[in-house]
């Protein structure tokens, strides 16, 4: 019931926002979202955290019996982190629209509130189609969010984005299909439920497995965005509005991510060890490149999408190195660049709000006026950048120290000791050194293009756009006033800031918690890959369950 | 404070023999050094909550000296309690998580202390120098009071704390930790002056090369973890000592003393300013310079070398030494590259940072040279005394509105209220020009007398190292005392300079912006073309007076308040006093004094061989020697340049203005090689073309490839179905006969296609 | 043959209410005359009610005995679908006669009025949607499919004043008469390659000698003619030109009756065909059933149809598919781009033709994907229609209100006709398959049926032209749900029939409401697609009888094997 | 019986061959393509609906002939409701085609092409 109130609240709010007047939408949307923080607080309490990898809050009622579709939900201890992660960042995103939505607020904060709830019921679900379908309905929500609400642009960006990734989780769906299809076949019956789903999965021949590797990465590296298939957000996160681009970076890329962890390595374990050195490299180039191109951009807000495409790149090379650290990393990566670059969309969004300018070329040297602002930014920048002590750090840390460890070159040749004796902190995996290396170049490449656009916008010299009011007088600031904003962030911002910054800080300094919650799945995903590995390449096909007697047997308790 | 540690030395000194070198096990202890980082980081919330709190006083500044005082009697009263071994204070578990109960199956990432006399060694100058130069700041940033004192504090007391962390940690992750926070703080501080392009280009430059250097610190953890399943010293030094790997196979010819001591060595030289990579700190001078005197003298950059000293173990495991070799080799070349530029150009804070670049060669060619003692102890007094100059040189700037050419400025010394400063800055120069007596001159000493007694079968070539490293030593004496003759002594002449702390406030002057501004005055770095105006009544603009009329009221010198001074001669006594800790006995070790009894009880302890037996004198007694005539022919030709007519110029000197001196006849004569000194040799320009510019330009390539390629072809995908249909649009003609036409053309189509899969 | 009747009382409710409608309609008084949608409407329930009665019983008697369930499935579907559509045919002939007669301008005059044809038409039409249901005979299915095409072609020519309603009913006639003819044919040859026109017979036959070259060519042909009714490739050209001429509410019902009646005779000839045979089968075209007991069939797994059969199936599907949906990308026509969405769909349901029957299981059974795909079809689709029939321009001189045809005219809508605007966003969400509305769920069965056929690439084609056919929707949504109104000289208005727009908010309703709990009718669509084979009961296939001319003993070699080379 | 099979029994000559079913279907294929090809080329409504008929006729004569050789009554069955439907459409057709003379006075199908894309 935990989990089903997690998503039925903010529904429920969202129908009172549709029915209610105009006035109080926001602050509904902000109890409503309040009271969804609360409830999944409340849920992480009543987690029993000693036991992260099973799923709790179980709960599971039939739904389309034809379809053998069930609402079933339950979370282990990395879904339950990325609910509270959106439901952290669900207040935030509401006051960071307070002033900014003015038009068709009551559509705009209902939509948020039905976003909220499908982002959850995707980390909740534990039917394969359940979770198909809240997955897919964030994107209408989201459309709507960048259609209506985006800047000048905005229909491009939203159809871009609908359709790039609508495209790509269709064919995803018939991969998830087929391991579907696959379980009635062998076990003849029609579930969806993703345990069982899981184990029929792996008695996949190879070939077969790589197919449903391409076709699930078809849909979820989409949505991550894995390189080469991200150009959809720099042009959604520009177009989006704050509330939107923090959503979008904070927790929907999430979904891509989460998806491929949940379903692209326990479903195909064996073609994800196969092709692992291959993704890698596109996580590689994701992160040079996306990095590269961060750096030529004058809209700050596309600079930090693509950055998105950078980061993400370092969470996706943590995961396909197939390890403990790498796979821990990750999935920390996930809930840090969902806090920092989250954040940081924010903060952009406030500057927006106030001088109607991302460019780099209009805008600079906001330190002077707007400290508060600026202090903030660099903060977050810092997060961003990886700085230990912050969050960023330990993710990228242990993504990089399991893309390093992967290599099964250790102990041989150059790397070795003695020949054919592997090293002690090194694991099976396809990745190795050169890679790490060459992927660590993200981390200077990262400080490079977020510096340069502190160096730009925070420093330097005060540049404010053309007729702006205060560029003339220093002390005025008539123009914020007129819009109701005072020269730097008011009370309301800070405080959607200030928990965002204390989150940094605390899984920046005391990860150690997190940590220990993730073992348990994260364990449960590398004894997959370990026991895939220790397949034979070709084996006989499975037999055909002869259908009449298995039915009975095969139907989930 | 220091002052009184050294009193008791001696007793100290006198304390148990040491055997815990021998590899005993690390006890718990040492609890008293978590009071460090707890107090830096009360000072630092402090100081970041007195801006929101709109406490525009120097409280902020004064609680930070207090907090650092306390932090740094925490650090004495933790060496005074310690005897020998290795105690290891546990805070909490930071990264810390394991996967299985085997070696390597779990990452250890503790905040820990590991307290042993090389840790203690560093927080005790690095706690010590921070509250003092804390003191200075205080009176130093007092223009700033407000947010801006906020935000120096804040930045400053981060900087302390990570700089425990980076020396105190129990495991390399942890210092990684406080490698990054220094960086970040080096960052901040550097970039203080925001409003200045410079300033902030200097501080992106900081972070950035420093982060290159950090790559393959990372990828030395991450190396060092692989061979070894742990980055926790304790376990580290056990195996290395033992000189096994994790699996038990021998290091010793092995990829492991190899690979991750280069990768290490990266990282050092990133943070210390080596090689390829010290570009960017003659452009950190850009920061206030307590912050130069700080964190770019005396305590980040020897971050580096702290860092190879601590992981000695295994440099000193490898076979052949390779990595020290490389180490120095690096370090020699590095002293001497950046000497010669030293030598050349005008700022005098930038000559400083090119001395500390030099200095730190030093340090690295000490521990190449298997004389970590000598590169410890010269870490600990070039601490002190480029501290020092650092400071004197801040307070001539604080002094002149920021001037710093050492063209425009003369006799300082002899100014009213800048005695104590000129001292100061003597002091510091003889130290650094290595003058027989002085702390300085003891240190450089051990190094280059270890360089020469090094065998070569230990270390590549180390006699020519030593070489270069003698030379130096004569070019470090020289462009030092041209700095101290040219500014210090002689008539006094002076131009205020563009402050900062003008432009800190916001108020440009006459209504240019900043950029027009250094392009009419020349300022910034590498601009030297020729100051024709110096000997006319140039501009000269008042400290911190807002109705200040240039043309028509005198420039006041600012003479420095007692916070400074009180610095300064604090600083200054250190600084001479280390000398005497070279004196002190220790039963730890035969020689370096106090800290070679440190040295020998730290994991860095190393006992460097002696093959010089020339004429039966040891080289030591050479080096004394050799290397007291190579400093005072340093002075003396620094002297005979630039030393002004009179007693002060050791009646070799001619200068009588501040503008010229003999130098000025030589230069032409050198021609080229002076001018591509004096333009840094042209690095940067070439780091701009060959990394820079062609960096960027994949950048924007990239973004292209991004625009045109990437997204092409995923626009070109979203417009394909759009392209067929506009090719099967002519079919819906909207005539009958077409569509009927269509239909019966299908229709035999259909019936061919049958027919073909019939067949 | 009178025990068929007991199968036939929905038909015969409905012809009993076509009669009286007729002449309810010619009523001189008007209240009788506003009588008629009110009969048409009972009779449809009677109709419905009726056909849910029907308990289908496994053997020769109900006639229907290769889906011996099929009938009360289908006939509640046309019955409740056919009710929708009636609310949405309010005012669509007779409006300005009788505003001129109720204004007294013009006496009440029989000839002029067209209620009672059109009524009639629409409940012939209907009669002969159910009849499709019913078949079991080429003659019978000729006729009943015939039933129900004629009075459309009226029903498109009258259902506005304007020449493009004329200009879509000829089109519509004269094409629908070639469609006709070519199904005509192909009916002929498969009477000819089997020797009888009963489906049982036929199948049974095919079961006993294979699938010669006369049949093949016959049911080759005769599926292209039916692809005329769903609007397939080839014969998919007319669809767009009429349904753009035909008033919305005719169109929404273009979109569902033929295409019902298309698919049901698809379903019916691709049974008689049978999926049993070995998709790989080399040389003779399939392998005969063996299992001959009824409950024996109960679990069979289809193997797929005879190979050209597939062939020719998978490539109509994939080309119906991506024909439909380039096309509509490129309209301005909100009533094109339903057209041919409407072709794109039949495209999405022939896949599931291809992937055959299962029964016991909904997600496998390919038949049960296309029944129950007709219902979300036919359900989202009204939706659509129906916010077009909601609204009309300005009247022109003539005094027939303006269409409102072109994207750009709904735009806005959310301001100014906000029921209108979700009306219209959910029917278009619901067709383009996103979940969780009812779309999404009429499509997955299509991808599980398919993949389980193992038709992997179709299925793949198949999601990435939901893709393609997301953008077109999207417009219409981003139009209706995002765009400021247009501030042109044509506000829409709402045209005053408010069952209009309860047909639209129904069919929206049901978009959403039914992916809640359309469970049960994915159970009754399930049931409806069980499918047996005949082999036991039917009887055994008739003996070779006199050949043609005495002595030539085979003058024409009949039936051909083909698999002999 | 029927009359081929009489003529047959007198006893034709031999240069006359016996019409089979293979005669009758290709009249019966032939017809429809006339049949096929007329709707294609003739613009006239009228002509264009006369040659639907021709192809709904050759259908028939195919049943026939089918039906005579399975020795069957399915066949002819069918040709009868085929020609009342023929019938239907012919009076369905002529009302359209006056309805659309009202509307344009011509009867050429070429008239009818505002709506395409």
């Amino acid at each position: 019931m935990m989990l089903a109130s997690l998503i039925i609240v903010p529904l429920a709010f969202a129908l009172f926002i549709a029915v209610g007047p105009e006035r109080s939408a926001a602050r509904v949307s902000l109890v409503g979202m309040l009271a969804t923080l609360g409830l999944s607080i409340l849920a992480a309490f009543a987690f029993d955290w000693g036991f992260g990898g099973q799923f709790q809050f179980g709960m599971s009622v039939d739904w389309l019996p034809g379809l053998g579709l069930t609402l079933s939900l339950g979370v282990d201890s990395v879904a339950l982190m990325l609910v509270l992660l959106t439901a952290v960042l669900g207040p935030v995103c509401v006051l960071a629209s307070w002033t900014a939505i003015t038009e068709r607020v009551k559509t705009y904060y209902a939509w948020m509130m039905v976003l909220q709830a499908a982002m959850i019921g995707v980390f909740a679900a534990r039917d394969l189609v359940f979770f198909y379908i809240c997955f897919e309905f964030t994107l209408i929500p989201m459309f709507l969010l960048i259609a209506l609400y985006g800047s000048t642009n905005r229909m491009r960006a939203a159809t871009k984005f609908f359709l790039f990734t609508f495209t790509g989780s269709v064919v995803a769906l018939a991969g998830l299909l087929y391991v579907a299809w696959h379980h009635a076949q062998t076990r003849g019956v029609w579930t969806f439920e993703i345990d069982a789903l899981e184990l029929a999965a792996r008695t996949l021949p190879p070939h077969v497995q790589a197919l449903i590797l391409g076709a699930l990465l078809l849909g979820f590296a989409v949505k991550v965005p894995l390189f080469p298939l991200h150009t959809w957000l720099p042009l959604a996160h520009t177009e989006a509005p704050t509330a939107g681009s923090v959503i979008l970076a904070g927790v929907l890329l999430k979904l891509g991510t989460y998806a491929i962890y949940r379903f692209v390595l326990p479903f195909a374990p064996e073609a994800v060890i196969e092709y692992a050195y291959p993704l890698a490299v596109l996580c590689t180039i994701g992160i040079i490149y996306g990095g590269l191109v961060c750096w030529v951009q004058t809209d700050v807000k596309k600079l930090v999408a693509y950055s998105s495409v950078a980061h993400l790149g370092f969470c996706m090379l943590g995961m396909f190195a197939l390890n403990h650290a790498g796979v821990t990393g990750s999935v920390l990566y996930m809930l840090n660049h969902g806090l920092s670059t989250g954040a940081l969309f924010l903060l952009i969004g406030m500057m927006y709000e106030r001088y109607h300018t991302r460019s780099m070329k209009e805008i600079g040297g906001l330190g002077a006026r707007m400290p508060v602002w600026s202090t903030f930014l660099v903060f977050f920048v810092m997060a961003s950048v990886g700085l230990p002590g912050l969050n960023g750090f330990v993710g990228e840390f242990l993504c990089l120290m399991g893309a390093f460890q992967a290599s099964d070159a250790w102990g041989a040749g150059l790397w070795g000791t003695t020949p054919g004796d592997s090293t002690v902190g090194g694991t099976r995996g396809s990745l190795g050194p050169w890679v790490a290396a060459v992927a660590g170049t993200g981390m200077i490449i990262a400080a490079i293009y977020l510096l340069y656009m502190v160096g730009k916008v925070v420093f330097g010299t005060l540049r404010e756009p053309p007729g702006h009011a205060s560029h003339a007088d220093h002390h005025a600031g008539d123009a914020h006033r007129a819009a109701g904003l005072p020269v730097d962030l008011t009370r309301r911002e800070i405080g959607a800031l200030a928990p965002i910054a204390a989150l940094c800080v605390f899984l920046g300094v005391y990860p150690k918690p997190v940590l220990d919650a993730v073992q348990a799945p994260v364990e449960r995903t590398v004894t997959t890959i370990a026991e895939a590995r220790g397949k034979p390449k070709f084996r006989p096909p499975v037999e055909l369950a002869p259908p009449a007697e298995h039915a009975a047997e095969g139907a989930h308790p | 404070m220091l002052h009184q540690a050294l009193h008791l030395l001696p007793t100290l000194a006198a304390a148990p023999p040491a055997h815990a070198d021998s590899g005993a096990a690390a006890t718990p202890g040492g609890q008293l050094l978590m009071l460090v980082p707890a107090l830096c980081v009360l000072a630092a919330l402090f100081s970041a909550l007195s801006g929101p709190l709109k406490i525009r006083s120097k409280i902020p500044g004064y609680f930070s000296v207090a907090c650092l005082a306390g932090a740094f009697v925490a650090v004495l009263l933790t060496y005074l309690g310690h005897e020998s071994g290795v105690k290891i204070a546990h805070g909490f578990e930071w990264i810390t998580f394991k996967w299985g109960d085997g070696p390597g199956q779990a990452l250890t990432g503790n905040f820990a202390f590991y307290v042993d006399s090389l840790t203690l060694l560093w927080m005790l100058f690095v706690t010590g120098l921070g509250a003092l130069i804390a003191l200075y700041s205080v009176e130093y940033m007092a223009d700033d009071v407000g947010l801006g004192y906020a935000r120096y504090f804040f930045a400053f007391n981060i900087f302390v704390l990570s700089m425990s962390c980076l020396v105190m940690a129990d495991n390399l992750l942890l210092l990684f930790l406080g490698w990054e926070g220094v960086g970040l703080c080096s960052y901040l501080l550097i970039g203080y002056f925001y409003k200045k392009p410079v300033a902030v280009a200097a501080a992106k430059k900081a972070f950035i090369v420093n982060r290159i250097g950090d790559l393959g610190l990372v990828l030395g953890l991450l190396a060092t973890f692989v061979a070894f399943g742990t980055l926790g010293y304790d376990p580290l030094f056990a195996m290395i000592r033992a000189g096994v790997d994790a699996k038990g196979a021998p290091i010793a010819d092995s990829w492991v003393t190899d690979v991750i001591p280069l990768l290490l060595m990266a990282g050092a030289f990133g943070k210390s300013a080596q090689v390829f990579f010290y570009v960017w700190l003659p452009d950190a001078m850009e920061g206030p310079t307590p912050v130069s005197a700080l964190i770019h003298a005396a305590t980040m950059v020897t971050a580096g070398v702290f860092l190879i000293a601590r992981m000695y173990p295994l440099y000193a495991a490898d076979d052949d030494h390779m990595a020290l070799s490389l180490v120095a080799w690096c370090g020699a070349i590095t002293a001497l590259w950046s000497a010669t530029i030293g030598m050349s150009i005008f700022d005098i804070k930038r000559v400083m940072g090119y001395s500390t670049i030099s200095q730190l060669g030093y340090m690295f060619a000490g521990l190449g040279l298997l004389a970590p003692t000598g590169a410890a102890f010269h870490t600990l007094t070039h601490a002190f005394f480029k501290a020092t100059l650092f400071l004197a040189v801040g307070a001539v700037m604080h002094g002149f509105g920021g001037q710093l050419d050492l063209r425009r400025l003369s006799g300082v010394a002899r100014m009213r209220g800048f005695g104590i400063v000129g001292l100061a800055m003597l002091v510091g120069s003889l130290n650094l020009s290595g003058v027989p007596g002085t702390a300085g001159f003891f240190s450089k000493d051990m190094i280059l007398a270890q360089g020469f007694s090094t065998p070569a079968s230990m270390i590549e070539a180390p006699q020519a190292i030593a070489w270069v490293l003698l030379l130096t030593a004569g070019l470090t004496a020289y462009y030092t005392f041209r700095a101290f003759f040219r500014v210090f002594t002689g008539p006094v002449e002076y131009l205020p300079g563009d402050d900062e702390h003008l432009l800190e406030h916001g108020r440009h002057p006459k209504g240019t912006t900043l950029a027009e501004w250094h392009k009419q005055h020349g300022h910034g770095h590498g601009h030297d073309h020729a100051h024709t105006e110096l000997t006319g009544v140039a501009a000269r603009r008042a400290h911190g007076r807002k109705d200040f009329d240039p043309t028509t009221e005198e420039f006041d010198p600012h003479p420095p308040g007692w916070a400074i001074n009180a610095s300064l001669v604090i600083c200054a006594l250190l600084a001479i006093a280390a000398a005497a800790l070279y004196f002190v006995k220790t039963p730890h070790a035969e020689e370096g004094g106090w800290v070679g009894g440190m040295i020998e009880r730290s994991s860095a302890a190393f006992h460097s061989p002696h093959e010089f037996n020339l004429l039966g004198i040891t080289s030591h007694s050479a080096m004394y020697l050799v290397s007291a005539l190579v400093g005072l022919t340093g002075i003396a030709v620094a002297a005979f340049l630039h030393a002004p007519k009179g007693w002060q110029g050791l009646f070799l000197g001619s200068r009588d203005t501040a503008a010229t001196s003999r130098a000025d006849a030589l230069t032409p004569r050198l021609g080229r090689v002076a001018r591509w000194a004096r333009a840094k040799w042209y690095v940067d320009e070439l780091y701009d073309w060959f990394l820079v510019k062609p960096l960027r330009g994949i950048a924007y390539v990239s973004s292209w490839i991004d625009k045109l390629l990437v997204d092409g072809l995923v626009d070109a995908a979203g417009a394909l179905p759009a392209r067929v249909g506009r090719v099967l649009r002519p079919s819906q003609s909207g005539v009958l006969h077409g569509y009927a036409a269509g239909m019966a053309g299908g229709v035999a189509l259909v019936l061919l296609l049958v027919l073909i899969v019939l067949n | 043959m009178i025990d068929r009747i007991e199968f036939l009382w929905p038909e015969i409710a409905l012809f009993v209410t076509t009669c009286v409608v007729m002449v309810l309609g010619l009523s001189r008084r008007i209240e009788s005359r506003r009588m008629t949608a009110l009969v048409t409407g009972l009779g449809l329930i009677i109709a419905g009610v009726l056909a849910a009665r029907t308990t289908p019983i496994p053997g020769p008697r109900s006639g229907q005995v290769l889906l011996p369930e099929l009938i009360p499935y289908a006939k509640v579907l046309i019955a409740s679908v056919g009710s929708l559509l009636l609310l949405l045919q309010a005012g669509t002939v007779d409006r300005a006669e009788e505003a001129a007669i109720a204004a007294g301008q013009r006496p009440y005059d029989p000839l002029r009025t067209n209620r009672a044809e059109y009524y009639a038409f629409f409940l012939f039409s209907l009669t002969g949607l159910m009849l499709c249901a019913s078949a079991d005979d080429l003659i019978w299915l000729f006729l009943a499919l015939e039933l129900t095409s004629l009075p459309t072609y009226i029903m498109v020519a009258m259902s506005t004043g304007r020449a493009r309603s004329r200009e879509a009913g000829v089109k519509y006639f004269f094409l629908g008469a070639l469609g006709a003819a070519v199904f005509l044919y192909g009916f002929a040859l498969i009477y000819g390659g089997t020797g009888s026109t009963n489906l049982n017979a036929i199948h049974a036959h095919l079961a006993a000698h294979g699938l010669n070259l006369t049949a093949l060519a016959g049911f080759i042909l005769a599926f292209l003619g039916l692809c005329f009714k769903i609007a397939a490739v080839p014969m998919h050209f007319y669809a767009a030109d009429v349904y753009q001429g035909a008033a919305p509410q005719v169109s929404a019902f273009l979109a569902f009756v033929p295409k019902a009646a298309g698919f049901i005779s698809i379903l019916l000839l691709t049974a008689t065909i049978g999926w049993s045979y070995a998709a790989d089968a080399q040389g003779p075209l399939y392998t005969p059933i063996t299992q001959s007991a009824y409950d024996a069939l109960e679990g069979a797994v289809s193997m797929g149809l005879p190979e050209p059969i597939r062939v020719f199936l998978w490539v109509i599907a994939a080309l119906t598919m991506t024909v439909g949906n380039v096309l509509a990308i490129l309209q301005k026509s909100v009533k094109r781009i339903l057209a041919y969405s409407s072709i794109a769909h039949s495209g999405y349901m022939l896949v599931a033709v291809l992937a055959g029957p299962n029964n016991g299981t909904f997600s496998q059974s390919g038949l049960a994907a296309v029944l129950f795909y007709l219902l979300v079809y036919g359900v989202g689709n009204l939706g659509a229609f129906a916010v077009l029939a909601c609204l009309e321009g300005r009247p022109d001189a003539d005094g027939e209100p303006a269409e409102i045809e072109d994207v750009d005219d709904i735009r806005g809508l959310w301001k100014t006709r906000p029921l209108l605007a979700w009306v219209m966003t959910l029917s278009c969400l619901g067709l383009m398959g996103l979940p969780p509305l009812l779309g999404f769920f009429g499509k997955l069965p299509l991808f599980t049926s398919g993949l389980a056929a193992g038709e992997i690439v179709l299925v793949v084609i198949l999601g990435l032209n939901s893709a393609v056919a997301a953008y077109y929707y999207l417009r219409l949504i981003k139009a209706s749900l995002i765009d400021p109104p247009s501030d042109a000289d044509l506000p829409a208005t709402p045209t005053p029939f408010a069952t209009r727009t309860l047909a639209g908010v129904l069919s929206a309703a049901g978009v959403v409401v039914l992916a809640f709990v359309g469970g049960g009718l994915m159970d009754r669509s399930e049931r409806a697609a069980r499918y047996t084979s005949m082999m036991a009961v039917a009887p055994p296939p008739p003996p070779r009888k006199t050949p043609y001319v005495p002595g030539d003993d085979t003058p024409f070699p009949l039936p051909i094997p083909i698999g002999a080379r | 019986m029927s009359d081929a099979l009489t003529l047959a029994q007198q006893g034709w000559p031999a240069a006359f061959p016996a019409v089979t079913l293979a005669h009758y279907l290709f009249v019966s294929a032939a017809m429809f393509t006339v049949g096929l090809i007329g709707f294609l080329t003739r613009r006239n409504l009228i002509i264009m609906f006369l040659c639907t008929e021709l192809m709904f006729q050759a259908a028939g004569i195919a049943l026939v002939a089918f039906g005579r050789y399975h020795l069957d009554f399915s066949g002819q069955t069918f040709v009868i409701f085929i020609l009342t439907v023929a019938a239907a459409e012919a009076a369905m057709a002529l009302a359209l085609v006056v309805l659309l003379f009202r509307k344009r006075e011509t009867l050429s199908a070429d008239e009818w092409t505002e709506m395409k894309g």
